[in-house]
């Protein structure tokens, strides 16, 4: 069954050229069935290539399909490669895609470009499963590049209005810049290793890298740029909350569960390098920590449902890449694994409570939904028990093994493990005053569940992994180096698990006792100023405000003939002159014509009798 | 023979630069055809009379008659002539004439003058008709080809 | 190929060539300084002309026919052109009573 | 013997026998649909007797052909670029009122003379396919010249083609006469040998060898012979226009690149370094020339003149790296810009007729919105032609890389990145500005009817543009083979 993989990136891909060669004549009923049961196709047969992996004990397996070109000493294959990584990847993005699709078949009906959504979503599935089966750079590459474009594409989908094209190119040249690094990183490993196979590189690299040296750190560095710029961590981190101009599928499938954890899956998958360069895996972990605090508390500020779901995301990737950091290879991609689950389902549930509410997404116009919504407010609650890591939930396995590493780790890693209990404090306390707010309080508005069976279905199994994902054994053995057991004393764990809950009795005293005026808080003195350097994500704004435009403008003013800008116009001027210059010789003329071409007989003849 | 090739040059040279220079197409004309005849005593004198006589039939008898028959046709008089006299101002040929010259120094350096004298041999009729249809069989045909196009294309172009 | 004949008479091959490179560039100047076209056209067989007469000088020096064959090929060459040019030149009298090449200058940049 | 020399011209005769039923079809009834009916039929005919040739390889037919791999895959390439011309010939002229049936004989002729010069081994033949074509060119560049109301300006095209053209054969013909004059023999492959006899290599032949140069660069418009393309471009009828741009420059590069490699010429100093001159500067003009250019088929031409100097970078390599490798890139690009090149002046054809041709900038404006799948069609052509990967011209870059990098060419590489980069700008505006909101639908092209041989002929280039891109190693592979002939 193993030499069905190929089927698996192949289907979605078909089925978007079915839905795209149709020009959207399609139906609805059929452009569902085609989008939604390629990537159901592609999973079955995901899962059939899968089992018979995991059934043969090895521990890679790689399927070439054709030799993409060779010329010369190069050779360059279309080749996928399996291990046990590209397995959770590929599970996770076919089986949660999936159910995204299913959902989204409900979602979208009526909309008139209904055919060319799903046009878009499967040609981002089948980017996003050659980017995790790549078997050589450019393939990982070409990946890459094609979930960035789909991104961009469905961010825009409904285009007519300009705010959602200013989202979408924004989402689009912030993870440019970081594509920018990442492909430079890409091509000095493939120049100092001489290959483009990743297996092939890492071992070269392994083989001739001194650890700390000046390449590994280079190439790290700038594989991290393109991590953080895909993973939205900090400083590339605003496009990920404009990017919630999308449909609300969108947001759970490319901005929850699967592109935007490429970063964590390119950093786990080069991991080899990042031990050859401990100072960047460090700043890694360093990345994370600082990035999931400041998402937190930006979290607690919004108003916008998906916008405090986008925020925890990039909270939650923040634990990604500190478990990176520490070395818990197999726990970041185990909490990439119950993090798809959890926020798939919290985000698809959004958009059911978005749709009861005709498109209202602001939490304050909500509130006391429990009774109206029974179906979103238990669904939402589960998601939200994952998203805290309460126990017993599966974002509570993933999370305490990052934990317990970062504790254990002796070079630093206290810190940051200082830093991963705050921010579980936090997760607490933005998510409960999430939900608190969402289906307490005050009934301000009415809400109507729109049921079906492809809305709800997927909600229920997505629960069903919500809940029990934590006790999946990810087969990632073979791939990471092994790591020790860790078991923290009795009152470590006990403050793992209890101290964060005090974030949510915080949140039920404050939003549902209404024991504290939230709105007077932030509206004034300390308490304004807090909460505007909350909002701005920590003065991430203001930042790059002193920090680029300010300089920018600044230089621009002191110069009018600008330095910088001269280059670029007066670049763009001499070129556009030369073409000038140019012009003038094609006068039209036939005479001068034969004169020149006198002239060139000339002019090779004198060198032909000088050389 | 050696008096007969020189004298029959520089009567070539003179005829053609007549020819470049003229006014008058029908007297350009007959000059041109006063180099062909040079040139083919010239031919004859290289030990190739089968292409001197070709050169009178086609060149001379064929080719610029066809050039005559257009200049009648146009009825190209007077107005021609003195349109050329308007044109050929000194400005517009002594940049060429003067790129001319080193384009021919450079020849005539690289044919590098007075080399030792070398015997020609006489290649007749015959050879030329035995190669012809021995391994240029497949020229004559293609050439056949050649003049099918030129005859299209003539036809096509100079109707009314 | 070697064709054994008749011997004749000692004109350096440098001669020969030299005549033709002399009457090539003549017809060059024809072709860049005329402006009509049948003078362009009658320059331009001077330039084939005298390429022909370098293959026969050629030929001669080698005593091959090879060189007499491809001025027969540049003889039936010159006929093609001259009959589809010709027909151009009709084209152009009719179109604009003139047959000043400068008139054709509608496209340029 | 002979009947292994017929086997052998079977493409050649195919041709001159269709050529032949096509003129005297014509003499006997003169009907458009039928005869270039039978115009497609006849190249199909030769082509297909490829299949026949294949098993016999090599052979040289007499001393003035050569048929082997090599030139047997340019002369296949030859004829689909012909058929393509005439696919996209028929509805060009369908309102063109006087006489079409001779086009396609004049169609029928070029393409003759295209594969004789693929396949020719000897100066007579050169001279003979050359002339073919170019005979054959001068009427079909000129051919609506007797509409009352023609598209562009055919006969200033046909007259200025005609004297350029005219005057450089006669350049190559004295440089022919050099050689030989030094040598002694015509055959391309005996060169070697007579140079050899001959002693020290003379200023005449080195000339001479250039004046051939010169001729070839004329055909393959390199700078400083470029200077006729953009005008003759423009004002061919599109379908002759795909013609000059494909079929035209693949027969004279397939020659130049044999004549080359064959006789030694390319480890002339004086050749490399001419060569080298000519490259970097018609990447450098090419790509400037056409920055601002406001008029697609120019555009298209000043293009053409970039990446014929990207080819000649390959050519240049092939000094110092093994000829096979240099005859297979060359060969793949020029695949590549083949099967770019006839697609998009498809585009233009399928867009224009006879009357009015739908080349400026402005006519393309939000095309997308009006017609997506022609519009997609140029799209595809113009990422090949920027060298975008998953597109054959990404591969085609590729070669000139590896290549260049191999046999260090680092300054003809600069230039291309310089080239591509300007390149990049042109091509993508041509994007943006399809991809505009169209404005007023008065002035709308996609309102003509889109005739099904354009239609045939863009699916099947496209088709072939991603092919090459995607999935390029059966294509290599076949090209590999073709570097045995050397």
């Amino acid at each position: 069954m193993l030499d069905l993989l190929w089927l698996v990136p192949v289907i979605p891909f078909i089925g978007f050229l079915i839905l795209t060669l149709t020009f959207g004549k399609l139906p609805q009923l059929a452009a569902g069935i085609v989008g939604a049961g390629s990537i159901g196709l592609s999973f079955v047969f995901a899962f059939l290539a899968g089992s018979s992996f995991l059934g043969a004990e090895i521990s890679s397996y790689s399927q070439t399909l054709w030799t993409w070109m060779s010329v010369g000493d190069l050779e360059v294959g279309f080749t996928l490669y399996l291990d046990g990584v590209s397995l959770v990847m590929m599970y996770v993005i076919t089986g949660i895609g999936f159910l995204i699709h299913v959902y989204a078949t409900g979602y979208m009906s009526g909309d008139p470009s209904f055919a060319r959504f799903f046009s878009y979503m499967n040609l981002f599935v089948s980017a996003m499963l050659i980017l995790v089966l790549a078997d050589n750079l450019a393939l990982l590459f070409m990946g890459w590049e094609g979930v960035g474009l789909c991104s961009y594409l469905l961010i825009g989908f409904w285009y007519k209005d300009p705010n959602n094209g200013y989202c979408a190119r924004k989402a689009f040249v912030m993870t440019r810049v970081g594509d920018a690094f990442m492909a430079i990183g890409l091509f000095t490993l493939f120049v100092s290793t001489g290959t483009l196979n990743i297996q092939e590189a890492m071992l070269e690299a392994e083989a001739q890298w001194v650890v700390g040296s000046g390449v590994a750190t280079a190439v790290t560095l700038l594989l991290l740029g393109g991590a953080v710029g895909k993973s939205a961590q900090l400083p590339l981190q605003t496009w990920l909350p404009d990017a919630m101009a999308g449909p609300t599928p969108i947001s759970a499938l490319i901005h929850a569960a699967t592109m935007v954890t490429a970063g964590v899956y390119l950093i786990a998958r080069t991991h080899v390098l990042y031990l050859l360069a401990p100072e960047v895996q460090y700043l890694v972990g360093v990345i994370g920590a600082i990035t999931l605090l400041m998402a937190g508390f930006t979290a607690l500020t919004q108003s916008d449902i998906k916008k405090v779901l986008a925020f925890s995301t990039v909270s939650q990737i923040g634990y990604m890449f500190l478990a990176l950091g520490v070395g818990a290879w197999s726990s970041a991609i185990f909490h990439l694994m119950t993090h798809a689950f959890f926020k798939a389902l919290l985000f698809l549930t959004a958009g059911s409570i978005i749709l009861a509410m005709h498109h209202e997404q602001d939490i304050f116009k909500m509130g006391g939904l429990r009774k109206d919504l029974r179906w979103s407010h238990a669904l939402f609650l589960i998601g939200t028990l994952g998203l805290v890591a309460f126990p017993g939930f599966s974002g509570f396995f993933s999370k305490e093994e990052i934990l317990a590493t970062a504790m254990e780790n002796h070079d630093g890693g206290y810190i940051l493990y200082l830093a991963g209990l705050l921010g579980a404090v936090m997760t607490y306390l933005y998510s409960f005053r999430l939900y608190f707010l969402v289906f307490y309080g005050k009934k301000t508005h009415d809400g109507h569940e729109v049921m079906g069976l492809h809305l709800q279905g997927p909600l229920v199994l997505l629960a069903i992994g919500a809940v029990f994902a934590g006790f999946i054994h990810i087969p990632v053995e073979g791939v990471f180096p092994e790591m020790e057991e860790h078991h923290p004393s009795v009152m470590a764990q006990a403050a793992m698990i209890l101290l964060p809950m005090l974030g949510g009795l915080l949140a039920w005293w404050v939003f549902v006792k209404g024991k504290v005026d939230t709105e007077k808080l932030a509206g004034q003195g300390f308490g304004a100023k807090l909460h505007r350097f909350w909002f701005t994500q920590w003065g991430m704004d203001w930042l790059y405000d002193k920090i680029i435009v300010t300089p920018y403008t600044w230089l621009a003013e002191v110069n009018k003939n600008d330095f910088i800008d001269s280059i670029y116009n007066g670049s763009a001027r001499a070129v556009r002159f030369c073409h000038e210059v140019m012009s003038e010789t094609q006068t039209g003329e036939l005479r001068w014509y034969a004169i020149s071409i006198a002239y060139g007989l000339l002019l090779l003849v004198v060198l032909g009798v000088l050389l | 023979m050696s008096v007969l090739f020189y004298g029959s040059a520089i009567i070539a040279v003179l005829a053609t630069l007549l020819v470049i220079t003229r006014t008058n197409i029908v007297h350009a004309l007959l000059y041109f055809i006063v180099s062909l005849l040079a040139i083919a005593v010239i031919f004859y004198t290289l030990g190739a009379p089968f292409a001197a006589a070709l050169e009178i039939i086609v060149y001379a008898g064929a080719i610029m008659v066809m050039f005559l028959f257009v200049v009648m046709m146009l009825n190209l008089g007077q107005v021609t002539q003195d349109q050329e006299k308007a044109w050929l101002t000194p400005s517009v040929w002594i940049g060429p004439s003067i790129m001319a010259v080193p384009l021919l120094v450079a020849v005539i350096y690289a044919i590098n003058l007075n080399q030792e004298q070398m015997a020609h041999t006489v290649v007749g009729g015959k050879e030329i008709g035995v190669a012809l249809f021995g391994p240029y069989v497949l020229a004559v045909e293609l050439a056949s080809m050649l003049l099918l196009a030129g005859l299209v294309g003539a036809y096509h172009l100079a109707r009314k | 190929m070697e064709m054994p004949t008749v011997t004749m008479q000692v004109i350096p091959m440098e001669h020969g060539l030299l005549l033709a490179a002399i009457l090539f560039i003549m017809g060059m100047v024809g072709v860049l300084t005329r402006r009509n076209l049948v003078f362009i056209l009658m320059s331009l067989e001077i330039m084939l002309n005298a390429t022909g007469l370098a293959f026969i000088v050629a030929s001669s020096h080698w005593g091959q026919v090879d060189g007499q064959i491809m001025f027969l090929m540049i003889l039936s060459l010159a006929a093609a052109e001259v009959a589809v040019a010709l027909g151009l030149v009709l084209q152009l009298f009719q179109k604009r009573k003139t047959l000043d090449i400068n008139v054709l200058g509608e496209m340029k940049g | 013997m002979y009947s292994n020399l017929i086997i052998d011209l079977m493409q050649i005769i195919m041709l001159t026998i269709s050529t032949v039923v096509v003129m005297m079809t014509t003499a006997f009834k003169r009907d458009h649909g039928l005869i270039s009916g039978l115009t497609v039929f006849g190249l199909f005919a030769s082509l297909l007797t490829f299949v026949f040739i294949q098993p016999v390889l090599p052979l040289e037919a007499t001393q003035l052909l050569i048929i082997d791999e090599y030139s047997l895959f340019f002369s296949n390439l030859i004829i689909v670029g012909a058929i393509g011309v005439a696919l996209l010939a028929y509805p060009y002229f369908q309102n063109h009122n006087v006489q079409n049936e001779e086009f396609y004989i004049l169609l029928m002729t070029a393409t003759l003379g295209a594969v004789v010069l693929a396949c020719s081994n000897h100066f007579v033949s050169f001279l003979l396919g050359m002339e073919m074509m170019g005979v054959s060119l001068y009427a079909m560049i000129a051919y609506p010249v007797h509409a009352a109301k023609s598209a562009k300006f055919p006969l200033e095209a046909g007259v200025k083609y005609l004297i350029l053209s005219a005057l450089t054969s006669g350049i190559t013909l004295f440089g022919i006469a050099l050689v030989y004059a030094y040598i002694g023999t015509m055959g391309f492959d005996e060169i070697p040998a007579a140079l050899e006899a001959a002693g020290e290599l003379g200023p005449v032949f080195l000339i001479g060898v250039l004046m051939i140069v010169a001729g070839a660069a004329f055909k393959l418009s390199l700078v400083p012979f470029h200077i006729w393309t953009p005008d003759v471009y423009e004002g061919a009828p599109v379908p002759v226009t795909a013609f000059l741009a494909t079929v035209s420059k693949a027969a004279m590069l397939a020659v130049t690149l044999r004549l080359l490699l064959v006789s030694n010429a390319i480890e002339l100093n004086v050749v490399t370094t001419v060569l080298t001159v000519m490259a970097a500067v018609s990447i450098i003009f090419g790509n400037l020339l056409a920055l601002l250019q406001e008029n697609v088929k120019r555009l298209f031409a000043y293009s053409s003149i970039a990446h014929l100097g990207y080819l000649l970078v390959i050519i240049i390599a092939a000094a110092k790296i093994p000829g096979a490798l240099s005859v297979e890139g060359v060969s793949f690009y020029m695949l590549a810009y083949f099967v770019m090149s006839l697609s998009g002046f498809a585009v233009i054809s399928a867009l224009s007729n006879s009357e009015k041709e739908y080349d400026q900038l402005a006519d393309f404006r939000g095309l997308f919105w009006r017609n997506s799948w022609v519009s997609a069609v140029l799209i595809t052509v113009l990422l090949s032609l920027a060298g975008i990967p998953l597109t054959a011209g990404f591969i085609g870059k590729f070669y000139i890389f590896t290549t260049g990098v191999e046999s260090e060419l680092w300054f003809l590489l600069t230039m291309l990145i310089i080239g591509s980069a300007i390149g990049l700008y042109y091509y993508l505006r041509l994007i943006y500005i399809m991809l505009q909101p169209a404005e007023d639908d008065a002035n709308d092209p996609a309102a003509v009817s889109l005739p099904l041989g354009a239609h045939a002929v863009m699916a099947a280039m496209t088709a072939a543009i991603i092919y090459l891109g995607v999935y390029p190693a059966p294509m290599i592979d076949t090209l590999q083979s073709l570097a045995s002939a050397f």
